[in-house]
């Protein structure tokens, strides 16, 4: 399209998932994410395309289960407590190996909380809020523009490996309108066929979409495989920014929203004359951990910015094992980090 | 070199709009922008606001701890949000429904009786319009001409196009008004 | 003296409008004044008609209405 | 003023069992009135002190700062199933579950309509206004066919998106309700049967009699796009055509 | 044998779209009898190329390997939800949405009547044997009042656990669906009867008319503690008169 | 009472949790937890107690919300996908304070899975399944007896610190019977009263349970509350067992049955002359980092043992930062490691 | 000759029962014999009295009996 | 030292129910013990099985991979079991249902035919009893007498005392019955 628009993040989402060929969507209204649920409403039945208003987030969550088994692209989205009503679902989605893109556009939890954005779902996205030994990819983006494209990534991730992709968002970036070059719609024709999907027992032994035996030994064999893909995931599709790191002595860690914001701090800090870089994994799920060891090496402090009590910290704390200093800072509720509030935490480990 | 302004009101008086017209009239002049507008339950029957951020690089943070500019179209926008704008930066303030001075003076204050100058360009609806031409004026971020022609492209792409005459001349109005 | 009075709280008003069109006797209006929430507030344009019925009250959803009515002579 | 106001005796003012505290609800809201039948109700019955008001999900979510009462505010849809829990801990509480359409009759359907199958001693007032208000319009289970909202912007499509459901219809055919009756509010006679109803409702409790619904016709000015006053029209006009008012179930 | 094999033509056979897998029901399981009239019906109709079978949680989880068809095993209760985003996606498929009465009238309430309500193009088989079989026999929403279960040893009581739900009553209430009916299976004309509303109700699908439910009393003569032909008398003498067996909606 | 009985794990939970003086029961069948279930069905109603079979995991849970808030002792089990449609209501539960025993027989998973003992679903419970900055204290039964001492301790914590408290067992631990003496029940009328409850406003303001407040800041101040209670519940209530740790050179980290079992391993690794040990945290959160650390100090290897693909060895892996080896032997799909298979995997670390 | 015949597979069959209630000419019985599953089948006691109708195998849920019906003289 | 045992057979041969009985005994002789069953699906209509260990100190894994011990009450357990008994275990094996032997010579194999034996003693559900008999013969883990005791008492408590003489008689001939 090449034509730069400004568009909501929730928006650049929906109409990513179109361009991504998104056959069936389902969903139910939640704050912050409307926009995307009116974005399909309006443009999937215009492209003859499935959009269903579920009667709960566990209908749409098993609709999009359907939709998977059949073998279409499929999406759903909704915000922190409805994606704890999916996680059922989504345990099942892993278990029977289905592709499908679920995206969260967090907001101030826990319990109903309220609609201001927030990371505070990380844990429950990267190790798993549902039951039973699975990932899904999980992908942080940090600009509408980053929304976009990691939602067609987020298709084909899904398709390539047949697993759950979440779409970690928040509230802040479902809201915000930025300029963006919209993808060009890929040639849904052109997609690999699922040899595994259910479309009709003709001319081939019936396939069979399930999550369960209950031999422990062949449901084992099951968990190896997923295990197997795991490992591919982990050494193919990490993906993370480092901004500035050459020279850091400190280096904020964050994601998303957050590692927006770090990137105003790293200029008025550099304009004081601390040395600080950013590192933004975009892939939570693998999380980057060997570049962040890497990095730890080399800098004195690793400081963990989330709107969170602290989630990702842990993964930056298992990577840094102590090499450098970890400290963390966090708002919490919906509140959200301001750049100066940011550089005060940093001037506490700058000499 | 980064602008931004923080534009609240009550419901129905078109901040949110106004926001989304700025922040496109920007963009076409060539500037990096975001738009962030308060959004959920609190503007129901409540107030509303957005922030919008321009920037010639990319935009960092799409909130402001530290706003350039504030247009106050009533008192509680005003009472919440003076004393986060940025020393030396610009207030528009709607005179007609804030019955106070602004107390802070380290800041530009442009005071415009917005709603009397809505029943002068003829539509209340208006004023909107007439505070962002006031803030174009003052702040001189994007042309005047650059706002309008924008304005025009939304309404007419929003099936609003008879309202564009009313609404380039409320631009003007607010424009000729702020000194 | 009228045998009904209705006492409106202008600042739970929302100038909805409910009550004007609840009012068999046309009592209310819109005053035409914004209250701190920028609500257009009724106010009894026709105090003299009222005779505490209580309809308007009854249909305001803010609770913005207080009714009084004439002292039956005991 | 002219009136002398020591002649006079007030007949109208707020209950005694609701805070001052402003509402929330837009203008012309009809969950407003139900606010203050709910509050005279409790008054009349004298039981604010054992009264538990269950806020929801959707723009009755702030209920809990409005009655001089304890409160639990719950899950978007799991009201009834709070309500059950709520009832069975302490039977001498009253239970007052207020839900919107969207929380009893989509999200909710389960818990409603389990609760009301086994005949929990609990009073549920369902507040259908054909739209999801707290969020901005999207359908409701109960929207019209035609009815456009955020997410029926044609309007809504029998064949896409199914029919209104008349869920009060489908409770009215278990065994255990102890009665069930559609209510409107759009002008002083209904707001006077809804009040009456409520009442009802609420004794049934206090009595020990068992589960009562009072489903509510209300509007959504802000969602509808009308006028209050117009909104109100639309109910009679419209929405009653569909969701016929009166008694379902009455075993009291 | 004294009978001469090439003078006899074969009558009954095992439907050709079954799979030879061994059923895994207890002995006398009437699942299993629903097992063989849905391979009947499609052999019948020649449709087992493109039909997709529901797997439920449930004694009937291992439908999947039944059927020479595609199938797909979903959680507990959220087959219709599944059903649904399946026919969507691809509305040339044939889909049986095949569920217990746990599944089906107690967790996955929302998802079955909001199918129904939609009006979904699919077939659903709802089995109702007043007991949740898998699980060992735990009370199911459609128990009966006294009977004993696990979690109801002292049988079921109303004041305390409900009443037995008639869900097809509450389906048959919506606007949407094409054909709701109650079948039964203790006798060979109650089989030849329920035989006949399944083909019905898939040749709705076929025909895209619409959202077609079957439900069918049967036995669990594990959890009921009884023979299976003893099981099948007490389906006579005091299942159906809860449940009364018959067509609730035709708009076929 | 004194008198040794033998008894099912499911079982003793259940008599546990009445002698803890739990008024109201609120759950859904699923295996392998029926006998929780079968035993509160003859046992809470003899009682004059509450029993209710939920119509669902979610109704469960929002029932026992409602029986929290007015302040009596509650309980709700299930087992591994059951809890995972219970994550929306355990967040609330967390996010308005309210105490509640929550106990998970895990089987194994992803999705349907089968009904085999399995450990994978600590992650879920110690990092948060829901949405949300939450913890529950996750205690972790190893035996028989212990399910039923650390019962009564999980309904004594969740009303000192106002928070659910989650007993993870594993279907072995539910389906195994074992001698057991049961604690003696407590005096319901002598535990302190709730003066936040929702009992009625009579004679007092009115109280309100809430998990909510749209303005973040107010949000935050609940966040930080809840954080000040869990950094208490780190200094007050962390438990652990460490065995033959004093020489060990190796030692296996495990919970639950795995733990048991690995007692057995040591027997017969010590037989053969390799010093093994067993850290075995009981609260799996608060996690035991540092006693954990402190052992790392002067072992060699930390062998994490799990049946799951390795959940609490990242919690192993933060305490040990790389001091000491940490390998991790796991079983999947409700395969339970031998000790023959356990003894195999630290002789590959015995020097 | 008999009118029909039926053919049981025992390791299908359960021994239910259904069978045996089903058949209205009384052909069917326990054997006494345990299959592989340790169930006691059923087998024909009186195969000559089957007239085909099929009415077992209708009520088998395990789908274990074949029915055979004398062939009509073309 | 510690004794383990499998007990397997079909639904409905008691399997469970022996495996209880014996683990109470041992727990009423002064013995460390666990009951561990298969359960679920698997038992409904196939097979079942349970397993008992019993120990001088606290038992370790319930779960064993080297039983000491199996009782055998049908084929499909033989051919599931018969390679994990630990060398120089027992093996009591349902002869009346195996038509097979038992394929290793490093164990202590009993044949005891079951079905034959519970004819005998009139009740073909007591079989589960006479191999138990049989078992406590062989291993002497328990003295007959303490689970004779332990068997009247749980039959009494499960309201079934009236089958007490038959199962005493049960656990008497398959005591008899091992050689
Ligand atoms: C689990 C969950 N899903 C969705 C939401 C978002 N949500 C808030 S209110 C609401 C619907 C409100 O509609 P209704 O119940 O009809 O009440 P109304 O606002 O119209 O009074 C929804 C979907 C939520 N808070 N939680
Ligand atoms: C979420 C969830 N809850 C509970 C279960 C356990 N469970 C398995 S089957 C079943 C009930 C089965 O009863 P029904 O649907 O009536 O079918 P039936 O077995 O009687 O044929 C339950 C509760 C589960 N697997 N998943
Ligand atoms: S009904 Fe109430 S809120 Fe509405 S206009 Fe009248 S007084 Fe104001
Ligand atoms: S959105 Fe609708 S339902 Fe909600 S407060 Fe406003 S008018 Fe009332
Ligand atoms: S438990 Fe009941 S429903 Fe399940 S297979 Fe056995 S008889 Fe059938
Ligand atoms: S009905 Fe079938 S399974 Fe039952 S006894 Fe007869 S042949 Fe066997």
């Amino acid at each position: 399209m090449g034509e730069k628009v400004l568009l909501r993040g929730n928006e650049v989402i929906a109409e990513a998932a179109i361009r991504a060929g998104c056959q069936c969507y389902f969903a139910y209204p939640i704050t912050p994410q409307a926009e995307l649920l009116e974005h399909m409403a309006v443009n999937m039945p215009r492209l003859g395309r499935t959009f269903v208003q579920a009667e709960s987030e566990l209908g749409a969550i098993n609709m999009v289960y359907g939709a998977a088994s059949v073998g279409v692209r499929t999406m759903t989205s909704s915000s922190s407590p409805g994606i704890s009503l999916k996680q059922e679902g989504i345990s099942y989605l892993a278990g029977s190996s289905l592709p499908a893109v679920i995206v969260n556009v967090v907001r101030g939890g826990p319990g109903l909380g309220d609609i201001a954005p927030s990371q505070c779902d990380y844990f429950q996205a990267t190790k798993g809020g549902g039951h039973g030994d699975y990932h899904m990819i999980v992908l942080g983006p940090s600009t509408v523009p980053e929304a976009g494209t990691l939602t067609m990534l987020a298709f084909d991730l899904a398709d390539k490996y047949r697993t759950p992709v979440m779409i970690l968002a928040d509230g802040m970036l479902g809201q915000m309108m930025e300029p963006v070059d919209l993808p060009d719609p890929i040639d849904v024709a052109s997609l690999p066929k699922k040899a595994w999907a259910t479309t009709g027992a003709k001319g081939r032994d019936p396939n069979i979409i399930l999550s369960f035996d209950l031999d422990p030994e062949v449901l084992k064999r099951m968990n190896l495989e997923l295990q197997r893909r795991y490992r591919e995931i982990e050494k193919n599709e990490v993906r993370y920014e480092e901004v500035e790191t050459g020279d850091a002595d400190i280096v904020i860690a964050a994601y998303g929203t957050t590692a927006r914001i770090a990137k105003t701090v790293i200029r008025m800090a550099r304009a004081e004359g601390i040395k600080l870089g950013l590192f933004r994994p975009i892939t939570l799920w693998p999380f980057p951990y060997a570049p962040l060891k890497k990095l730890s090496e080399r800098v004195s402090t690793v400081l963990t910015v989330e709107m969170s009590a602290g989630q990702m910290w842990e993964d930056v704390r298992l990577a840094v094992a102590e090499r450098a200093e970890t400290p963390f800072y966090g708002e919490m509720g919906g509140v959200v980090p301001t750049p100066r509030g940011i550089l005060r935490e940093v001037k506490k480990y700058a000499h | 070199m980064e602008r931004s302004v923080i534009i609240a009101g009550f419901g129905g008086q078109g901040v949110i709009l106004a926001g989304k017209i700025l922040a496109q009239a920007a963009m076409n002049h060539g500037l990096e922008v975001t738009w962030l507008p308060s959004y959920g339950p609190e503007m129901r029957g409540g107030t509303a606001n957005c922030t919008v951020v321009m920037a010639n690089e990319t935009v960092g943070s799409p909130i402001v701890d530290e706003p350039t500019s504030l247009i106050a179209m009533n008192l509680p926008s005003l009472d919440k949000f003076e004393q986060m704008v940025a020393k030396g930066g610009t207030i528009i303030v709607n005179s007609s429904l804030v019955n106070r001075e602004v107390a802070r003076n380290d800041l530009n204050v442009i005071k415009l009786p917005l709603n009397d100058l809505g029943a002068k360009v003829g539509n209340m609806r208006a004023i909107n319009m007439i505070a962002l031409g006031g803030y174009v004026k003052a702040t001189g971020v994007v042309p005047l001409e650059v706002v309008k022609e924008t304005m025009a492209q939304m309404l007419e792409k929003g099936g609003k196009g008879k309202f564009v005459p009313l609404n380039a001349k409320a631009l003007d109005e607010g424009y000729n008004a702020a000194h | 003296m009228p045998r009904g009075m209705v006492v409106i709280d202008k600042e739970r008003c929302k100038g909805c409008g409910l009550c004007i069109a609840a009012c068999p006797q046309k009592v209310l209006a819109y005053s035409g004044q914004l209250n701190h929430s920028g609500y257009n507030v009724v106010h009894t344009e026709h105090p003299e008609a009222c005779v505490g019925c209580t309809f308007c009250a009854l249909t305001c959803p803010d609770i913005a209405i207080e009714v009084y009515r004439e002292k039956v002579a005991a | 003023m002219p009136t002398d106001l020591d002649s006079m005796v007030k007949v109208f003012s707020r209950p005694k069992s609701l805070t001052e505290a402003r509402s929330t609800y837009c203008p012309g809201c009809q969950h407003g009135i139900l606010t203050r039948i709910i509050g005279q109700t409790i008054d009349e019955l004298n039981i604010a002190e054992r009264t538990l008001i269950i806020a929801p999900v959707g723009c009755s979510v702030f209920a809990y700062l409005w009655y001089r009462c304890d409160a639990v505010q719950v899950a978007h849809g799991r009201a009834s199933a709070v309500a059950t829990g709520i009832k069975r801990a302490d039977p001498n509480l009253v239970v007052l579950s207020y839900q919107g359409d969207g929380d009893f009759a989509s999200i909710g359907t389960a818990e409603s309509i389990h609760a009301a199958n086994r005949g929990e001693n609990i009073t549920v007032i369902f507040v259908n206004n054909q739209v999801y208000g707290m969020t901005g319009g999207e359908m409701a289970p109960t929207t019209l066919i035609g009815q456009k909202t955020t997410t029926t912007p044609s309007g809504r499509d029998a064949a896409m998106f199914g029919y209104p459901i008349r869920f009060s219809e489908m409770i009215a055919q278990l065994d255990a309700p102890v009665y069930v009756t559609r209510q409107a509010l759009y002008d002083t006679k209904r707001i006077m049967d809804a009040t009456k109803a409520i009442k009802k409702a609420f004794t049934n409790q206090v009595e020990g009699k068992g589960y009562s619904l009072v489903e509510v016709l209300a509007t959504c000015p802000t969602n509808w796009h009308m006028k209050p006053v117009d909104a109100s029209r639309h109910v009679v006009d419209v929405v009653t055509k569909v969701y016929p008012l009166g008694d379902l179930v009455d075993r009291g």
